[in-house]
């Protein structure tokens, strides 16, 4: 084990999966020289060259879609987008392209990419630059989402979904890139669909991923003195979805919470409270809570930026007031 | 001039596409074939000729009007029909269609019912190719209405900017549904876009199958010894509606009649018995082998199964 | 009142907020003298001229910046997209820019503009032409989302998002064009945020809009026959939603059904059912029933094409099933 | 020769931008200032040279690197840094920052995140005008790196189409972020993309107030006697690194050097001086006054309020 962040945990899985596969390599703007504006593809140029550490025009949807077409031809490309709010120029590559291509081809074709791109709000970067989009991707079948919160999980996960046949969202935070933990050495994979109990606990389960699990995880340590005894689960992939994880510890718990960084309407927060409540509606001792962001485009003044996503003092007052209230 | 082998397989292709969208419109017509159907009808001597000068390892990406494209390429016409009648033996088992038919086997990767979306896809095969150093090119074939479509220009730019072995073919048939190439660009020689992009760019008779044939082997030239990318504008035009139900009224008589006079199946006929000496009878036993061959698939893809609700839920398990 | 064809009352709200406001113009794809792929502008241009009826190149994501910045420029522009499939291409400008532009201007700026696009499944249209994308466009903060069911709602809501002050995705169903229905005559709008009770009862809620409210109806129908009393509530407005119409409804029957068309994972289902669970948990009965697409691209096989979204009979057994396994 | 007057205001409004950016800076390094900064220092001349022919029945559309054209489009610059400073009498009541400021009461359509975006929005601004039949040009100010992005050519293709009163300035400063213009295109002369669309095109010193002045005069009058659209590519470079924490080291000596000595702040002071006769002090009476109403400016945002959260939640009530 060694301690790394969480950019570092990302950069030594490209490094892995780049050095034991020929068929992988990256593209992006500003990753190869630059090592990318979150330094997750340092050093890669210098050891596998310019034809597989791609710098791009601002072209997204082509380069996204050059991805696409690789991808079929047999490589295995990882593309970053900067932002994800850029994802919106690459939706059409996305979800009438790769997302389908399996599917139309009746299985014949595949498009093992990995798509890497950051979301979350971070420090003033106003509305076009802050956005929690995986909702959106969540809902197009055929693409699996991934939004690990550790770099332990960063990691395993990144090589797994690098190893994946289908097209795969890598969705990173970016208040995580600077993170630290433990990460075992060498080669190792985190299954997609796997969700991770980060903490046990009885009273209420948090369900949270990317950021707020951090964040959850600090709320439920305060909640602990408080005598509150908190599960915090991680999905850590969306899609697939480790239903029977979370299931399970509703069922212990018989208390949910929801948190997600994503505005309230349609987030996925939305979709797990719809599968508990139709699969686990006789355990729940109460509504199930979901603490979420704001109906809103998120705002540059940082004071007003906080308000709109769910800091740690939301999660923790959610908790109370659903344990509080309903427990006899 | 051309050898009498090669003539005969470039007519036969010609033929078998035209044969094939004549007969499966009349399927459509029964009833067999739903959804949209594009008809290659009048284009056949673009995807003949370029067809003609790829080899096995090469890539190509197709259109919505794709069918061409594909028999140009190799395919099966058993599987064709089937998919186009939405059986199981079909190329994507019935799930795709005409506007999604591929056949990734013989490096066709695919229809696309996104206008243009086809172009970032090939220039990713042609980048795939590069990468692993593949002795191959990738042609991507479009439409004069994609050439207004972002991507055109994003992704020819990036094929030029990485040097990529990629080979645009844009079907200029001057027509986007009912709009004429006038209404959607004041600069209707789309060749311009490729040279402004610094990319080698040709504007050639697309009807003419002998002139796009020596083109895209020149293109190919061009992407192995030079540098690629290569922008071919092949100017052509349909012989009817956008699809199966447009009657294409909007369509100029004038124009019309002079695509029709330039007919590639006939030209290819022409040549075959005034220049290469064949006689009427050789060629029709030509005709009837074709014609005999499409019979067959339609009889093999009628009597074809479809896939199982069971099959097709166990198919979508994972997604 | 008159009977009309759904496409008819569409192209009667164009015709009459065109006339009554010079600021209103169209455009799209063959919109023009063809009359667009669905009949709904049909002789617009004879009356308007090609000034405010336009037919636009292959351009999705240019044509409509260019409504966006005519909007924002004092114009009201209608937009048209063929197929809701091609909202892909055009993400940068709905969700980065229309959405968010009178938010990013603390209020200065506002972006009156319609886009109206078509989903669902036809008739063998396959993966590329058939999805319903509802949910995506729901997400976004900033965009109103209407999707009538009926001729009369068509063309009120059509009306009312055209006189809004901001960015509308109106929604139409590829199968409902020709639905005919009794339309006022003259001017009338409704309002946008009113659900309607399409059908009255007292045992279960059926949720539904657009073509799965028509199919909802039918099966209420044969429901009722069998002395289950259904109530229907059409939301029309899914942003925004009323979501008084649709708790009053439920704490009446305390049973839900929720029909949508969509895929079921990360649909607009899943929300509704979030809120009513949190809203309404003491006067559920069951769990909330979602009925909805499968996880999965739209086969072009026609059988198959039938199975990946919501039949009659899917309707009928799952309120089947809801009443008959909880009720005493 | 120009008069007095307008080089007068030529001179103060480049000096106004560099100076407000110089000043910004610093705050932005005392942390009163957050999120992306892109400094507009050294491209000064193409805002001013173009909005000093503009009225005020125009448009315009701005770039991720807008403080410029907001400037010399007229912006209020208590208004403006108070923005920047993320206050409640910001152009956009704190809620946009430097990204997104919008000054739509002059007809600025606003800065974009999104590179490329405001093109086909100024597009529409220019439709708008066209249908009104406004006596008026929309200008969109881009860069090298949105060139490549689709809706450059798709847009400027739609302008063209439709005849627009359209008028597209591409800030070529030759870098997007730290990828210099040939890696990303092989055709560095991006004026060629415009010729290929069949618009007017133009390349010229962008660091040459008089020069972007008389093009976008020239501009303006193709738009409004023949037709529009026109491209103007104004050839520039950055004074230093992409954004604020951006120290810019991969930027060529040479090149850097080579603009700096073509510095176009200095440009203007010295044809105030050379050739219009202005003595030191009186240049220096216009540079005391600049710097008073940005130290002013920054007075004001410092001291101004934020928007409370209650007024925040109510500005989001219908979202
Ligand atoms: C992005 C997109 N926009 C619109 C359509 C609808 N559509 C299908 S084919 C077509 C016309 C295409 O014209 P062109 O590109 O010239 O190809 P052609 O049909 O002439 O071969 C249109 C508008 C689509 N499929 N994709
Ligand atoms: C669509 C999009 N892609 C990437 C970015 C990130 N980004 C911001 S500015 C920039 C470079 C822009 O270069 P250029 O267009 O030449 O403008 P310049 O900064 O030189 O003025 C990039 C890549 C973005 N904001 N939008
Ligand atoms: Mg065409
Ligand atoms: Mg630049």
């Amino acid at each position: 084990m060694k301690e790394l962040m969480y950019r570092e945990a990302l950069n030594h899985a490209l490094l892995e999966e780049m050095r034991s596969d020929d068929t992988v390599f990256i593209m992006g703007e500003g990753i190869a020289e630059r090592g990318g504006s979150f330094k997750v593809t340092v050093d890669l140029l210098k050891e596998f060259g310019s034809q597989r550490v791609i710098d791009t025009p601002i072209s997204e949807a082509s380069f996204t879609g050059a991805g696409v077409g690789a991808a079929i031809a047999g490589m295995k490309p990882v593309v970053e987008i900067l932002f994800s709010d850029f994802t919106m120029l690459i939706m059409d590559q996305l979800v009438n392209q790769a997302a389908k291509f399996n599917f139309m081809t009746g299985g014949a074709g595949k498009v093992p990419m990995v798509l890497r791109t950051q979301g979350g709000v971070g420090n003033g970067l106003a509305a076009q630059h802050s956005q929690s989009l995986e909702a959106i991707f969540y809902h197009i079948p055929g693409l699996k989402l991934v939004m690990p919160s550790t770099p332990k999980d960063a990691k395993g996960l990144l090589k797994a979904a690098i190893r994946d046949d289908n097209p795969v969202i890598f969705l990173e935070h970016k208040l995580l890139y600077m993170n630290k933990g433990l990460v075992p050495d060498g080669d190792y994979i985190i299954e997609l669909g796997k969700a991770d109990v980060k903490k046990e606990g009885s009273d209420v389960t948090i369900i949270a991923w990317s950021n707020m699990l951090i964040r959850s995880l600090a709320a439920a340590e305060k909640l602990e003195e408080q005598g509150i005894s908190v599960e915090v689960v991680d999905p850590r992939t969306l899609v697939p979805l480790d239903k029977e994880t979370i299931l399970e510890s509703v069922r212990k718990t018989e208390h949910v919470v929801i948190v997600q960084e994503a505005i309230r309407r349609g987030g996925i927060g939305s979709d797990i409270a719809s599968i508990i409540q139709e699969e686990a509606f006789d355990y729940l001792n109460a509504p199930i809570k979901i603490v979420a962001g704001l109906n809103t485009p998120v705002p540059f003044n940082l004071n007003l930026e906080k308000i709109v996503v769910p800091q740690e003092e939301d999660i923790i007052s959610a908790v109370q007031n659903l344990v509080g209230v309903y427990q006899e | 001039m051309y050898s009498k082998e090669f003539v005969t397989n470039v007519y036969r292709t010609l033929l078998t596409i035209r044969v094939f969208e004549t007969e499966c419109i009349k399927l459509y017509r029964q009833g067999f074939i739903r959804g949209y159907f594009h008809p290659y009808l009048g284009e056949e001597a673009i995807a003949v000729g370029v067809c003609a000068a790829l080899t096995d390892k090469d890539y190509i990406t197709s259109t919505h009007r794709g069918h061409g494209h594909c028999i140009a390429n190799g395919a099966n016409l058993d599987k064709m029909i089937a998919e186009l009648l939405g059986k199981k033996d079909g190329y994507c088992k019935g799930l795709g269609g005409s506007m999604h038919i591929a056949d990734t086997t013989k490096g066709n990767l695919g229809a696309n019912g996104i206008v243009g979306a086809g172009i970032p896809i090939g220039v990713g095969a042609a980048l795939a190719t590069k990468i692993r150093k593949d002795d191959a090119v990738t042609v991507t074939f479009s439409s004069d209405g994609a050439a207004n479509n972002g991507v055109f220009s994003e992704a020819l730019n990036l094929a030029a900017a990485w040097d990529l072995p990629f080979i645009l073919v844009l079907e200029n048939n001057q027509y986007a549904v009912s709009t004429p190439i006038k209404e959607s660009t004041r600069e209707v020689e789309l060749v311009k876009r490729g040279e402004s992009l610094g990319v080698k760019s040709f504007r050639i008779d697309g009807n003419n199958v002998f002139e796009v044939y020596e083109t895209t082997k020149e293109a190919i030239r061009i992407c192995k010894e030079e540098k690629g990318p290569v922008l071919i504008e092949a100017v052509t035009f349909r012989h009817g509606g956008h699809h199966v139900n447009d009657p294409g009224l909007y369509l100029q008589k004038e124009e019309l009649d002079y695509y029709m006079s330039k007919d590639p199946v006939e030209f290819a006929r022409k040549y075959l018995i005034d220049d290469l000496g064949l006689n009427e009878s050789e060629v029709e036993e030509i005709d009837s082998i074709v014609n005999k061959q499409i019979e067959d698939s339609i009889e093999f893809a009628k009597e074809n199964g479809e896939m199982s609700s069971k099959e097709f839920l166990k198919f979508i398990e994972n997604y």
